[in-house]
């Protein structure tokens, strides 16, 4: 694919023609302390200038006055909400004389172009697809959101400590599934195509020819990064190793520092267990039926009447665990991990993921 | 329209009163296109829900041939079922299904046919014999051995008697604690798997129970001589969905509700015998 | 069928919770006419023993004369629902159960301690009498109260989820305060129902709605410690608004104790 | 007939704000006992306080009182940030009061609809109103709701704020947030004018009595936040002197303390006020009073639910004028380092003036605090209304008749019983 250059002063450009062509555009913004993906309608919205650091149970933004909008990994979360919402009505029901009637809300159209997707959540994504639309059942909701999305990537530049895609080989470069790849130099990006629709987004642009020198410039920040991470996973495949070791003391060790408040789960892009709830209306006559995000590390997800087959937080953790890097293995045909780090970032506790994997091992 | 996503309502034709606590609803779609294109196989499930309380996981229990109207067996538990017990016939529920794996039914053919049960384990494989009966030539031996906790748990009582009386079938039933009277074993059901006349090798098993049951009962049978892989155990996981999407029903890399509810003892045996998965 | 029969009872509280009904606008009047309110005080409805289906009580015990009438609340009433930290642990008054000087507080208070009756402990009605349903929060939500008696009225027992503010305040989008603000929040050992109000309004949860389902409240405990909290800081976190609430009494009286 | 024995029990008032009796003994056709019995036990607040860090204040203090939790925290925070130094900035005091007009709304609607209303037209309570009045109940329940909606813009919810902390609010509502309040809030207006033309039209009865009105006031505006004290007989005081002047009693037949003036009952509360600082009004309300046909300064206490409808009406306008000129700030809060010190508080509870003292260490924890809340001010009043007005009703009337008015004398107070941490019941013995 040929490669080009979309200055800074241009990235308005790719919002106005994104919303010209009837997306919602979604784009990274230093809310809070971190980085939220918000509507956005002006370039000057996006993080200009800022960074993030992040450790262990810890998440800083600062303005250093930079000249870039992407000199940071990510924030607690990116694509998940947008295409598996936290919590939405499945259905309602509206008594009638003889029972009920069961109602569907119609999906609302509301094709959204995402800028500035991490190559680690690209790969959660195809996970998601392959999970909410793969299947024999696919998920309507799901597949509603995702239909029309369009995907800027950007390509990954400025690693917080907790990334560790590298090893897990799903970053820090996109390699695919998005329309138009972006790489973040001092002064613009590196812009690439990934699909037709990407193509005549480029088409649309004030680009300018890419010199080699900043293709090689970008080529080498894509690098570094990967060289930068210190966190790894231990082995793209630990099923077997895992599994064989459910009685590790380990996991008894980690259930004593783990709060089981689920926010490992939350920020995950892979995870995707949720609960069925259902909202009664007062007088009788209607009710709603949701379904939102949960969490193995809650009550509902072990419970069977009379019994919780998980009530330690250690075996809780232990499920966590294992799904991720074990048992996925046999759902998806790889790890569940992407090696964003945002379970070890966003953990109130810091527990890291990559430390406990390799404890377990030993 | 018939969304596997979203419930269709179905009216309760009749209403059994099995015991205490135990009840049989016999349902038929107000669709009656959905009702004609509905179809299951034993073992398998259907997302039974209560308008303004929620869904829960039922197996169904009648004759998969049946075709005007199934049946559900529900013990009131906790709070939807305890809901659903206070309908009546006339009344509505929603339904979506039939969901999961069943019995190996086809595998079973020429072979004797071993059924365990303990509780209520029971209502998903009444379908099994149900079917079994109706074609008795297709099978070898029929054993259904049920256990109880009391003796005043048991239902279809007269069932059980009934099918006694038929050829080449074994009645096998136990309680661990009894009132007066009680003409069967007092004890653990595994203690009855002994008693089975039967050939393992030659055998099928269908196992359905609690899973501390199920594991003790599939040890039985393997000492009986019986080959693991043709032991098959039934599962209950926490079911939101029953879809493979919601993920509250794994168990190791499986989802029970879409690679299960019915699984060769192999396939679960080492995440089963060790708990807390 | 008759109509249901419900009444609002009140105890030591700041009336807060009964506001849940009171605030409701609109499903006030629609409850009222899908139930008969038999005890309402606040409302304008005085039949205190009436026979009841449902009870809902605000309040913590506090007089031997509460005493009486809880017990004579659960006598007439099918199904007895606390309404709130009050009902249910005791509420912020319970500070005073195991104070040793809280008996002459009384006195420090009111000129004539003698027209005070008052027991030494603010306990929860389950201390008294059978309760069926615990709706926890300071206060309970509008939300919380009319689902749980919609369940009811359903004929089904409402659900009554014990999962931790974090996973509410994920699925709000709210930015994290402990993890980028280093800031004490309770959230992951707090129950929610809130809606996580607190993270969404860039605060630390302060556990107003009680210890959550699976609370590792010993390891919230030594993380504060770590992330700079003082031992009595640590205990005056546990020891709030739910302190009389296991694990965090314990938790709560382990860091008091060590700390004197 | 004066010999009329009676002996009444009502153990517990309907619609006030807690549980409480009355005790009234007729003697030969006289009052010889009469109390406001309030036994609610108590909370012992005051002495909780005691040791816990100033950040917590707000979230305790507001636990006094469900329904006005705002005062409680503004009082607080007002005498706290004294100690501190901290000097709000334009945003806060305007945050505030519109905060605190959110109070006004609900507590004042919750009053006229749901407690005081049904009282002068016959009903047992608000829904029996609202069968043959139901478009007056539910605008009531949109009015009230209306001020909920303030509170939860800057505090989350409204019962139990946790937006507020000591320097300011914890977080800066959106431009969004504030234009969508402000447009539910117009268009509540013409609502909100109905209503006082409603209230002034209610068959009230007409008891005009002699007492001292007191109130927040000189503060350049009509007094919600802040202010001197004030009263109708010329008292003018900063609010640290309000020990010196107010005194707190212990009533024997209560757990009440009950406050004077000088040895005198007096009033607080939405009466008071209106009749202290009716030129500091926004003037559509002002022209709203002289259109709704009533004089004010009014003696007559019943005309407290048309001072209440008035107030609404004001913060209303108030709250619109602040949501428009709303723009958020980076500095929604301002901190300071703790240091020891006494501060006072005061600010006008939707009930009347709400006084905090508290003391801290240098190590900002709270050495001690005093509450008094406005129900404890007014009890002595209610006490000495009732002996007049059930003088003036007619002490040989039935009973029922006799409790009913002594309940609508008492309900028009608004008496929050759980301000008051007391319980209020009534026997009546007549021998
Ligand atoms: C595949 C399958 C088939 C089943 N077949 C039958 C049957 O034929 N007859 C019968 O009586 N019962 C059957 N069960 C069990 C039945 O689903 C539970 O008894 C029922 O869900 C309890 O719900 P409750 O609300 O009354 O209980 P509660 O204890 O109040 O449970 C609350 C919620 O937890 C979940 N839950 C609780 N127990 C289970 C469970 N065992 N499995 C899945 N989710 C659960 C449900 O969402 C339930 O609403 C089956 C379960 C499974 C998984
Ligand atoms: S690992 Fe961390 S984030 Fe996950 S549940 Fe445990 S404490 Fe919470
Ligand atoms: S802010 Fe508090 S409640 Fe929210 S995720 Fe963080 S620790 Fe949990
Ligand atoms: S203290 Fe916690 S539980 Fe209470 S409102 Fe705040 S976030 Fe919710």
């Amino acid at each position: 694919m040929p490669k080009h250059f979309l200055p800074h002063s241009a990235l308005q450009s790719l919002i106005d023609v994104l919303a010209g062509q009837g997306y919602a555009v979604i784009a990274p913004q230093a809310r809070n302390g971190s980085i939220v993906y918000e509507e956005a309608r002006q370039a000057d919205e996006l993080p200009w200038g800022v960074s993030l650091n992040q450790a262990a149970g810890s998440s800083r933004t600062h303005q250093d006055g930079h000249s870039r909008c992407f000199a940071w990994a990510n924030g607690p979360q990116a694509l998940k909400p947008l295409v598996f919402a936290p919590s939405e009505p499945l259905w309602r029901i509206a008594r009638t004389e003889s029972g009920f009637a069961v109602e569907v809300d119609e999906m609302p159209k509301r094709p959204l172009a995402v800028i500035g997707v991490r190559a680690c959540d690209l790969a959660a994504l195809a996970i998601q697809d392959r999970h909410f639309l793969g299947g024999p059942h696919p998920d309507p909701h799901y597949g509603a959101r995702r239909e029309d999305m369009l995907l800027v990537a950007v390509n990954c530049t400025h690693p917080a400590s907790t990334c560790f895609c590298a090893s897990t080989g799903d970053g820090p470069e996109a390699r695919s599934g998005f329309d138009l790849a972006l790489t973040e130099l001092d002064d613009g990006f590196i812009a690439q195509a990934g699909s037709p629709a990407g193509e005549r987004l480029l088409a649309a642009l004030p680009l300018q020819e890419a010199q080699s020198e900043k293709i090689e410039a970008a080529a080498a920040g894509v690098r570094r990064a990967a060289e930068s991470q210190t966190r790894a996973i231990p082995g793209t495949n630990l099923r077997d190793a895992l599994m064989a070791r459910l009685d590790h003391g380990r996991w008894q060790e980690v259930g004593e520092r783990c709060l089981a408040c689920g926010n490992c789960t939350m920020v995950c892009p892979t995870c995707f267990c949720h609960a069925e709830v259902e909202q009664p209306g007062l007088d009788g006559s209607d009710s709603l039926h949701i379904r939102e995000w949960d969490s193995c590390f809650g009550e509902r997800h072990g419970y069977i009447h009379g019994k919780q087959l998980r009530p330690e937080i250690s075996q809780r953790y232990r499920q966590w665990l294992t799904h991720k890097l074990a048992s996925w293995h046999d759902q998806f045909g790889r790890s569940g991990c992407v090696g964003c780090g945002r379970c070890i970032a966003w953990c109130p506790v810091g527990i890291d993921i990559t430390e406990e994997a390799t404890a377990l091992l030993k | 329209m018939n969304s596997p996503h979203v419930p269709q309502t179905a009216r309760i034709v009749e209403r059994v009163q099995e015991s205490d606590d135990i009840f049989t609803l016999r349902l038929r779609f107000n669709d009656a296109a959905v009702q004609d294109s509905y179809s299951f196989a034993p073992g398998q499930f259907n997302m039974v829900y209560l308008p303004g309380a929620g869904e829960v996981p039922i197996s169904i229990s009648s004759d998969p041939e049946e075709r005007t109207n199934f049946a559900h067996t529900i013990r009131a538990v906790g709070r939807i079922t305890h809901g659903i017990a206070q309908l009546k016939p006339g009344d509505e529920v929603g339904l979506r299904g039939p969901y999961g794996r069943g019995w190996p039914l086809a595998e079973a053919e020429g072979k004797d046919v071993f059924i365990v049960t303990g509780g209520l384990g029971c209502a998903p494989v009444m379908a099994v014999i149900h079917y079994v009966l109706k074609r008795r030539e297709r099978f070898r031996r029929l054993i259904i051995l049920q256990g109880v906790k009391h003796s005043h748990d048991l239902i279809w009582r007269a069932s059980y008697e009934r099918w006694a009386q038929v050829p080449d079938t074994q009645v096998l039933l136990a309680a661990n604690s009894t009132e007066a009277l009680w003409p069967w074993h007092v004890g653990s059901p595994i203690d009855l798997v002994a008693q089975a006349e039967f050939e393992p090798a030659h055998a099928i098993s269908m196992i359905c129970g609690p899973e501390g049951m199920m594991v003790a009962a599939a040890k039985a049978l393997k000492a009986r001589g019986m080959n693991e892989a043709d032991i098959h155990v039934s599962l209950e996981r926490n079911m939101q969905c029953a879809l493979g999407l919601c993920g509250h029903c794994q168990l190791g890399g499986h989802f029970v509700c879409k690679d299960g509810p019915v699984f060769s003892y192999p396939e679960v045996k080492a995440l089963l015998e060790r708990g807390g998965l | 069928m008759s109509r249901p029969r419900i009444a609002v009872h009140k105890f030591a509280s700041c009336d807060g919770c009964q506001l849940a009904f009171l605030n409701a606008g609109e499903s006030l009047v629609t409850l009222a006419q899908r139930v008969d309110i038999l005890h309402f005080a606040e409302a304008g409805w005085i039949d205190q023993f009436a026979e009841v289906d449902i009870a809902f009580v605000e309040g913590s015990i506090s007089t031997e004369h509460d005493i009486e009438r809880i017990r004579a609340v659960r006598a007439s009433a099918r199904y007895l629902v606390t309404l709130g930290v009050c009902a249910t642990a005791g509420g912020l008054q319970a500070l005073r159960n195991g104070v040793k000087e809280s008996a002459s507080w009384v006195a420090d208070i009111y000129a004539s301690p003698q027209y005070i009756e008052c027991l030494p402990e603010s306990r929860p009605i389950s201390a008294h009498v059978k309760v069926d349903l615990e709706i926890w929060g300071c206060p309970v939500t509008t939300e919380q109260v009319l689902g749980a008696t919609a369940s009811l009225l359903n004929g089904v027992t409402p659900a009554n989820p014990g999962e931790p503010v974090c996973v509410e305040c994920k699925r709000r989008g709210y930015t994290c305060v402990a993890v980028t603000q280093n800031a004490p929040c309770m959230g992951p050992v707090t129950r929610t129902g809130c809606g996580a109000l607190c993270p969404g309004v860039g605060r630390a949860c302060y556990g107003c709605f009680g210890p959550a389902e699976l609370p590792n409240a010993a390891a919230m405990a030594e993380h504060f410690e770590q992330s700079g909290l003082s031992r009595r800081d640590v205990a005056r976190r546990f020891l709030f608004i739910t302190s009389t609430a296991q694990p965090f009494a314990d938790i709560g009286q382990r860091y008091k104790e060590q700390d004197d | 007939m004066t010999n009329r024995t009676v002996n009444l029990n009502v153990p517990v008032l309907a619609r006030v704000e807690g549980e409480g009796a009355l005790d009234l003994s007729i003697v030969n056709g006289e009052i010889s006992e009469l109390g406001l019995r309030i036994f609610e036990p108590p909370r012992l607040f005051e002495k909780f306080l005691e040791g816990r860090h100033y950040m917590e204040v707000p979230d305790m203090v507001a636990r006094i009182c469900g329904i006005c939790p705002v005062a409680y925290q503004m009082s607080a925070v007002q005498a706290l940030e004294s100690i501190l130094g901290i000097e709000p900035t334009p945003w806060i005091r305007d945050m505030r009061r519109l905060f605190y007009c959110g109070e006004w709304i609900e507590s004042h609607g919750l009053h006229i609809h749901l407690l005081a209303a049904p009282d002068f037209l016959g009903f047992a309570n608000a829904i029996d109103m609202a069968g043959q009045h139901p478009d007056i109940v539910r605008r009531g329940l949109r009015i009230q709701e209306a001020g909920n909606a303030i509170i939860r813009f800057l505090g989350g919810r409204s019962v139990h704020p946790v937006g507020v902390r000591v320097g300011g609010f914890w977080h800066a509502p959106s431009r969004s947030a504030a234009a969508a309040l402000r447009e539910e809030l117009q268009a509540l207006l013409p609502e909100a004018e109905a209503l006082v033309l409603w209230t002034a039209a209610l068959p009230l009865p007409n008891e005009t009595q002699d007492f001292e009105c007191v109130s927040l006031g000189r503060a350049g505006e009509y007094p919600i936040t802040r202010g001197r004290i004030v009263s109708s007989r010329g008292l003018d005081i900063d609010i640290a002197e309000f020990d010196s002047e107010f005194k707190e009693s212990h009533a024997p037949h209560s757990t009440a303390l009950h406050c004077h003036h000088r040895g005198q009952d007096y009033l607080v509360g939405p009466l008071a006020r209106l009749n202290l600082n009716l030129d500091l009004l926004p003037a559509s309300t002002r022209k709203l009073a002289q259109a709704c046909g009533m004089h004010f300064p009014s003696s007559n206490i019943f005309h407290s639910i048309v001072a209440r409808a008035l107030e609404i009406h004001a913060a209303l306008v108030e709250s619109i004028r602040l949501l428009e000129a709303y723009a958020p700030t980076d500095t929604p809060y301002l901190e300071a380092a703790p240091r020891a010190g006494v501060g006072f508080g005061a600010s006008e509870a939707p009930r009347g003036i709400l006084w905090h003292r508290y003391e801290l260490d240098d190590s900002g924890s709270i050495v001690s605090a005093r509450i008094v809340p406005p129900t404890s001010q007014n009890q002595a009043r209610i006490e000495a209304d009732l002996r007049t007005s059930l003088n003036h009703f007619g002490l040989d009337q039935p009973e029922e008749k006799i409790r009913h008015h002594a309940e609508t004398v008492i309900r028009n107070y608004d008496p929050c019983i759980s301000c008051a941490t007391h319980f209020l019941k009534l026997s009546i013995d007549r021998t």
